[in-house]
């Protein structure tokens, strides 16, 4: 189905005026519009959407939104999204969650999501640093780059979300980037459509102090380097590695079918009760 | 339909109570003393159709039992000393959101690892003021496996009707011990169910300012679509950083309790009429007390006591009246811990009244006896 | 933008009003300008040069005969600031 | 005003019986302590209170549980002075028989206790008896019951039949019945030679 | 040498004041009001040779610091609310096992995220009871980005003398304020180290109970391969189960402060022989109550002005004191919070004397002219 | 050099008696021999080892040996671990920690550790419960397996802990079992002699609880099945993968070098004093 | 007794100046404010406390920075009444005008700032001088920072010139010089075309 | 184990003195018989039945002539209660 260009406005909360927070440019907001999107072309009802988010400038995406939004506290938002996903486990349970509150201070609850197999969806916004408490490096700050409390230079290595969201256990994860919206939309309908943990790494610009601090230019420099800098999945298991140095990958990178866990918990209740 | 009468552990008492109150979402990580909690509900949540979870640790046990309160459901956790630690940034989360929600801190020594299977009644002050920021929290403290049973069921009302988080202190002998119990039939106990809005979605308010103070509360999922964030917030729920909004919240989450402290403020008390001594004590150390004003007034010793069952808040008022006989010479708070609601007892007491502390924190009960002792140390 | 708090409440009266400036005949967007935040995205990223920007930094479709309605504008837009009025 | 004004209770409060089982671990003491009470609470119809030390002194070595009974309300829920102390170790009765009051009584095993200096005492194969009587050395803690019962009366018969019956393993019933049945004998032959 | 003179924010001042204190750990994790200390930290400490680490959050933080500490660095964290509630079970293992450090807390608005760049007091009574169990916190509260250079190398001699978590409470206006301010030279200030055994390492005990209670602390790879718990512990360190070895142990916790309060308490106090009204504040409303005694003393008023610098312990004797002139008829807590430190006033104060709370948590400081009013409502 | 069998008495802590706390027959006891067995071959110093260990059964095993001993909150000991590192970089510093310490509660500090590359030497000592609390399930606890918090068989599925501990940057990551005694003390000894992040999952038993509770049977059994579900790495790569199929692979998972952050810290230090 | 008796002062504790520079984020004023502090604070040996707004007002639209000086201690932070407020926006002067006390100057941006309600007010046409005199229009700050200079006198000329030297990034000292010369010249100018 | 606390201090007065329990000839191991728990593994592991358990289940080295010193019961020994008296 064709979707039109103003379906956004209609998913946004008719108190809760524009314009939002962020810094102009800020790739959050693109996010925003692919988030929108997929569930309009998933065709989920508004109540049946539950977004829950901690704290950081990605963080703050929920509250445009007209759905159920639950914004928590600093790295727990997946801990109370799962209290929500299995009191109601009928519900549509997303979470938007920055680079910092996913996997600083959230990170043991990111890999237990992802171990439980519990049908959320998260959103991992990752602008390789913390925007909202104004540029310290974050777990995804590749080694090197500064950041205000890496004044000379990360001597830190960054994680790789995949990879951790694999090994951890989630059942579809995928990254995308704020240039590539189109995908972005698809690999975020797909996740949310996933039974099971699934995490779409959406690759974004923090050009007020990521940007700012590692010289990379103003959020349409940084924005358009995107496009320079992927490589998608597919074409890069056919280039040799010396082509895919510095390169971010992008696509799904994995997608299995896994038990979830509210239907284990779910048939463990019939099961009690049969007896 | 008649009680059932059974032999339970305090602990085991927590699980009847809270099923009785129609919780139906627990979410825990084991810590001892409290363990037996979460494996009560684990083997009897599924079968009422409830949900039991262990999560990765007891901050996302907070965090999750907000979530599935959030989501409609009765909800619940159980703790000891280091996981109540750990559990206050979202405590703090469940006063500011006015989220209805059940901790139960089975209290061990400490501090921090300090003494896990030993008794202790060293969290008091923490369980009011352990989180950061403003707010009041209302904590119960009950002195018997049956009494603990109640106070379960009066904390999942209390935290349903104020909608608020409500703190059940046990201590590691109550939690362990077993005793007779008479457990109410269902249709016998009173269940608060939170109120739900009736007004039309575009009308709802989350944080509503009602006159009463008491404002609905609606599900997610149920068409309300509402927005719940711990920064400091409007009516609607979305952020602000009008002063007055601000001020409003703040004594609205302070009001909507201290006004009904009448309601909530349950405090037993005995022979204060003309009590030359007065003994405050809560808790299992109540049952000590309680002996021992047995054993005083056997040998016509004018002895009061005062069981505050309801520890926070403190309702001033109660106490000035319960303190007001000319005959009163002296004040003893029997605690298990270095001094702690003794500092409340202080500021009420009157001057002319002694107020000393029996302190008890080398990891074993206060005796009858000492509590004697010390009756005759203060007339 | 920095950690705090009240900025969501900012209530923008006349919300919701597009008001597309264009400086010659055809409309293929709608731009609301009071949600522009001037990032200067679409006008950088539109492929047939639509935009120019006006004093503020904001978009004016000066072109708009040379919109082929490839999307990349409004999909980019982080304040959900145009549409089209064509698809 | 929110206050509950406590009323004078009726009963003496005084009224307590107050037993510890005490031995070392893996004699069953505690399951036999809780057997005591659940006997005493829904059969009997008495309160009880049954408390158990955790932590250090619950490994390996020691074990021990106690027991206050009242038709009263229980106030203090530990044992001021014991009434009845069993002690199934000589390590035990070393150390627990401090705690009996004045005039208590002392039941002991009589293999494994062997240094008794206290003259209110009941001395009782239990182990042994469990072991070629019954078959089951385990078993000693049920015996121990019977014989409780049928020294002190503090328990009825009735109730402590129920709940062994209740608690059993399934395909231990009879067994266990047999070693109450025991414990309740040797209780009331051991009660005619006593002293009190 | 001669001080410099500098405009400092007030978290800047932290910076100075722990190089100067000797610090030369600092984990911590960022947090609106108080990020500039980490950031500030980040900058300075490795050109001392000092680490700064960046932890994953701030339960890691309060951990790394104390296992610097254990190594032998004096070191500290920085946070606000949620970060402070969030250390709390770590803050804990820090007064049991005795270990030097300190956490600066720079308070926003709660609870939860609440406000997060507005100026707030309402972590004061959580900096004396917020880990669980018995503990007794010292806590100092600076009123001046200057004074706050000083509290901070006061805050890490103490730390050092009384083997101790200290707390430094800033608030979010003085973090962000900029101030003049004169440091003094390094060779001027006066530092306290740790004292280290002079036993062989046979006869060490790393928690002694010395008469003075100053127990001596070796480092780890000096040869004295100690153990350090967080179980309730002898005076080696070994978990101990004996009741009379665990009062010991807690009794050490307290007294080893109780006994030097004279020494640790630091309370500023003018015109309190004859004042009629008193008021009582810390931190920076302690400088709107200065400008409005002066305002009182012009209009004639007899007020005086008592300001606690260091927050915790209660010197309750020197309090006593204070209040004693026949001439007091009442006392008013200023505070940025709904009422914290007045329980503790209350508590002290003679019952003849009206304590008012003159609270503000709406977002913005109290005003002089908001005390100059309530002086006047109270008279 | 021969060791000789006394050579673990040497190591312990001459205040601190045995016996242990340790349940007769449990594992944990045997990793302690190895773990001193593996030092001693090394030669360390005693004043340069720091144990540091969280909360558990586990977590009991430093008091009784003669080094820096540092006995932290439940799932903070990694947290702990890299303050003694940072301030003392020269001392040797093994967690010894539990798969609940580690991995439930601690999870975050694990994978943090990891990412930064800081060379700590983990002991994970696996028994896939929680013993010390009574027998509740684990992040290693297998799915359908009983915890007294799982009376109806565990809904939820395990961590594979090499697996987590190479996604989230860990330099050398082993498995032995306390089975294969003379392996664990040869993979504990490269841990520790490793500059990075290291791990050995020292696979153990709690027949106390786990054994109980799922019939299998005393610590004998326990230990002695071991050797029966175990294939070693090497020799599992030549085999097909129905061969497998519930078995437990043992040996070294990863090996490589990277720059270790106190490395890199110190240069930093270095670098600002030259100028 | 550990307690400090607090000493009268002896300079005049009413003694303050209160400045408030105020307009959009963008301007540079919280650097104007840091830079007026520290040369009053280093140079001039005043009392200076520098306060700005954090969160939401910070944010996009508004900017404000305040100053309080003194030669005495400064007790409250903020200020009570201000002496001097430069409004570099419409909107600033609007919001703050009221802050003034009685007798206050306002500084005001003249081709920013058409609507003065207010009559002991100074207007410069400070962004278009530094957009056409110097070339860079974001230092419009400074020549601010001048015109105060000379038109108050609450800050040495000397103090300014020390820290703007110190704190122009490199290479732009020379333009931030010339930016400040333009401002006191400006500044004598008006004063004497001034009213006070 | 429970969890627990005061269990460490329990100082075993003659700890460190071996008492090997033989019941015959050669004595190729020592066994500390006051930290041995009774775990039997020593008794089931060892390839060649050099042990026997004794009345509390604790080993006794009933064949010490058959010990090839293959190490195996004191590596697993979880109280490191034997020694080798050859290694
Ligand atoms: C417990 C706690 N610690 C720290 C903070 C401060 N804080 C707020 S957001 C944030 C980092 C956000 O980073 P990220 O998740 O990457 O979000 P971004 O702003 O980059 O979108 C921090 C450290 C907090 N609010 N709570
Ligand atoms: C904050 C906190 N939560 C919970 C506990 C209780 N607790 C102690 S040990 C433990 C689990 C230990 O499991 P593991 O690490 O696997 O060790 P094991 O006993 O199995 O060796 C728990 C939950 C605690 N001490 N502190
Ligand atoms: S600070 Fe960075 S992440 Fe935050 S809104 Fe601005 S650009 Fe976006
Ligand atoms: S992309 Fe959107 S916000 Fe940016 S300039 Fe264009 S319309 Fe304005
Ligand atoms: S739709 Fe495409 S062509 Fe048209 S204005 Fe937007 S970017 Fe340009
Ligand atoms: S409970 Fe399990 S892990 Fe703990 S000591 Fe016993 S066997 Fe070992
Ligand atoms: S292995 Fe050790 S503890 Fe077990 S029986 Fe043998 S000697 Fe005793
Ligand atoms: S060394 Fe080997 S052969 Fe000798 S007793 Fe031990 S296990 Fe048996
Ligand atoms: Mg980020
Ligand atoms: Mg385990």
């Amino acid at each position: 189905m064709l979707q039109k260009s103003s379906v956004i406005h209609e998913y946004l909360r008719p108190k809760k005026q524009f314009p939002n927070v962020w810094c102009p440019g800020c790739g959050i907001g693109i996010v925003m519009g692919s988030l929108v999107r997929a569930i309009a072309k998933l065709e989920l009802q508004r109540d049946d959407v539950t977004l829950v988010s901690g704290i950081g400038c990605s963080s703050r995406l929920p509250v445009y939104l007209d759905f159920n939004t639950l914004h928590t506290t600093h790295g727990r938002a997946l801990a109370f999204a799962t209290g929500v996903k299995l009191a109601k486990p009928q519900m549509n349970v997303i979470v938007i969650t920055g680079d910092g509150d996913a996997l600083a201070i959230g990170g043991n609850h990111f890999i237990h999501a992802a171990r439980r197999n519990i049908n959320i969806t998260t959103i991992l916004i990752n602008n390789q640093i913390y925007g909202m408490t104004g540029g310290q490096f974050s777990p995804t700050t590749p080694s090197d780059c500064y950041g205000t409390t890496a004044p000379y230079g990360n001597k830190e290595n960054n994680f790789d979300i995949p990879k951790l969201a694999m090994a951890a256990g989630a059942s579809y994860v995928a990254r995308g980037t704020v240039y590539h919206v189109a995908q972005l939309d698809k690999l975020i309908a797909e996740a949310i459509a996933k039974r099971g943990f699934s995490v779409v790494e959406a690759f974004s610009n923090c050009h007020t102090y990521f940007g700012r601090l590692n010289r990379q230019g103003d959020s349409v420099k940084m924005i358009e380097d995107m496009k320079k800098n992927v490589i998608p999945l597919k074409a890069a298991e056919k280039l040799p590695p010396d082509k895919l140095e510095g390169k971010m990958l992008t696509g799904v990178f994995t997608d299995v079918d896994r038990e979830e866990y509210c239907d284990r918990y779910e048939q463990l209740i019939a099961s009690l009760r049969e007896k | 339909m008649a009680p059932t009468i059974r032999l339970l552990q305090g602990n085991e008492a927590v699980v009847e109570g809270a099923l009785l109150g129609g919780v139906r979402f627990f979410a825990g990580y084991p810590i001892t003393p409290s363990t037996e909690v979460a494996e009560g509900m684990a083997r009897r949540l599924p079968k009422y159709g409830g949900k039991f979870i262990q999560m990765e640790d007891e901050i996302a046990s907070m965090a999750a039992i907000i979530g599935a309160s959030c989501a409609g459901s009765k909800s619940m956790t159980a703790t000891s000393g280091p996981g109540f630690s750990l559990m206050q940034e979202n405590l703090g989360y469940a006063f500011i959101a006015e989220t209805p929600c059940v901790v139960v801190n089975v209290q061990r020594g400490g501090p921090s690892t300090g003494l896990p299977t030993k008794v202790s009644q060293s969290d008091t002050m923490q369980a009011r003021w352990g989180t950061h920021g403003d707010y009041v929290a209302i904590a119960l403290a009950p002195q018997s496996v049956e009494e603990t049973v109640h106070l379960t069921i009066k904390a999942v009302n209390l935290a349903e009707e104020y909608r608020t988080p409500v703190i059940l202190l046990l201590d590691e002998v109550l939690g362990h011990m077993r005793e007779k119990v008479s457990i109410p039939d269902e249709a016998d106990v009173n269940i608060f169910n939170r109120v739900k809005p009736d007004v039309p979605a575009h009308w709802y308010k989350h944080f509503e300012i009602t006159p009463s103070l008491k404002s609905p509360m609606a599900s997610f999922g149920e068409g309300y679509r509402f927005h719940v964030t711990g920064l400091t917030h409007n009516e609607e729920g979305f952020p602000t950083a009008e002063p007055k909004k601000i001020q409003a919240k703040l004594d609205k989450l302070r009001n909507k309790i201290m006004r009904y402290v009448d309601d909530i403020c349950e405090v037993e008390h005995d022979g204060m009429e003309d009590a030359h001594v007065a003994v405050v004590s809560y808790g299992s150390v109540a049952r000590a007390t309680r002996q021992a004003v047995m054993m005083a007034r056997q040998k016509r010793m004018k002895v009061g006591q005062i069981r505050p069952i309801t520890i926070w808040p403190t309702h001033d008022e109660l106490y000035h009246k319960l303190f007001e006989s000319k005959a009163l010479e002296a004040i003893i708070v029997a605690e298990l811990n270095m001094g702690q609601l003794i500092t409340e007892i202080q500021r009420l007491a009157p001057r002319n009244v002694k107020v000393v502390g029996l302190n008890r924190y080398d990891s074993e009960l206060i005796t009858p006896q000492q509590i004697l002792d010390k009756i005759r140390e203060v007339r | 933008m920095s950690e705090s708090s009240g900025d969501v409440e900012q209530v923008t009266p006349e919300t919701g009003q597009p008001e597309t400036k264009a400086r010659n005949g055809r409309m293929p967007l709608t731009i609301y300008l009071h949600w522009c935040k001037a990032c200067g995205i679409c006008i950088n990223f539109c492929p047939h040069q639509v935009f120019t920007a006006d004093r503020d930094g904001k978009p004016i479709i000066a072109q708009g005969e040379k919109c082929t309605q490839c999307a990349i504008c409004w999909l980019h837009c982080p304040d959900l600031a145009i549409v089209s009025n064509e698809k | 005003m929110p206050t509950k004004k406590k009323s004078e209770e009726h009963k003496d409060p005084f009224d307590r019986f107050e037993i510890r089982l005490s031995g070392s671990g893996g004699q069953g003491l505690v399951l036999g302590g809780v057997m005591l009470a659940e006997a005493l609470a829904t059969v009997d119809g008495k309160n009880v209170v049954q408390t158990q030390s955790y932590g250090p002194e619950a490994r390996g070595g020691a074990s021990r549980t106690d027991l206050v009974v009242s038709s009263a309300e229980i106030y203090y829920p530990k044992p001021m002075g014991l009434d009845l102390l069993l002690a199934m170790t000589q390590e035990s009765c070393d150390l627990y028989l401090d705690a009996l009051k004045e005039g208590g009584l002392l039941v002991y095993d009589s293999h494994l206790v062997t240094q008794v200096p206290y003259s209110n005492a009941v001395g009782v194969d239990f182990t042994q008896l469990a072991r070629h009587e019954i078959g089951i050395p385990i078993m000693a803690n049920v015996i121990a019951l019977g014989a409780i019962c049928a020294l002190t009366g503090v328990v009825s018969e009735k109730g402590l039949r129920q709940v062994v019956q209740r608690r059993a393993p399934r395909g231990t019933e009879e067994k266990n019945m047999a070693a109450l049945d025991l414990g309740l004998k040797i209780g009331k032959q051991s009660k005619q030679g006593m002293k009190v």
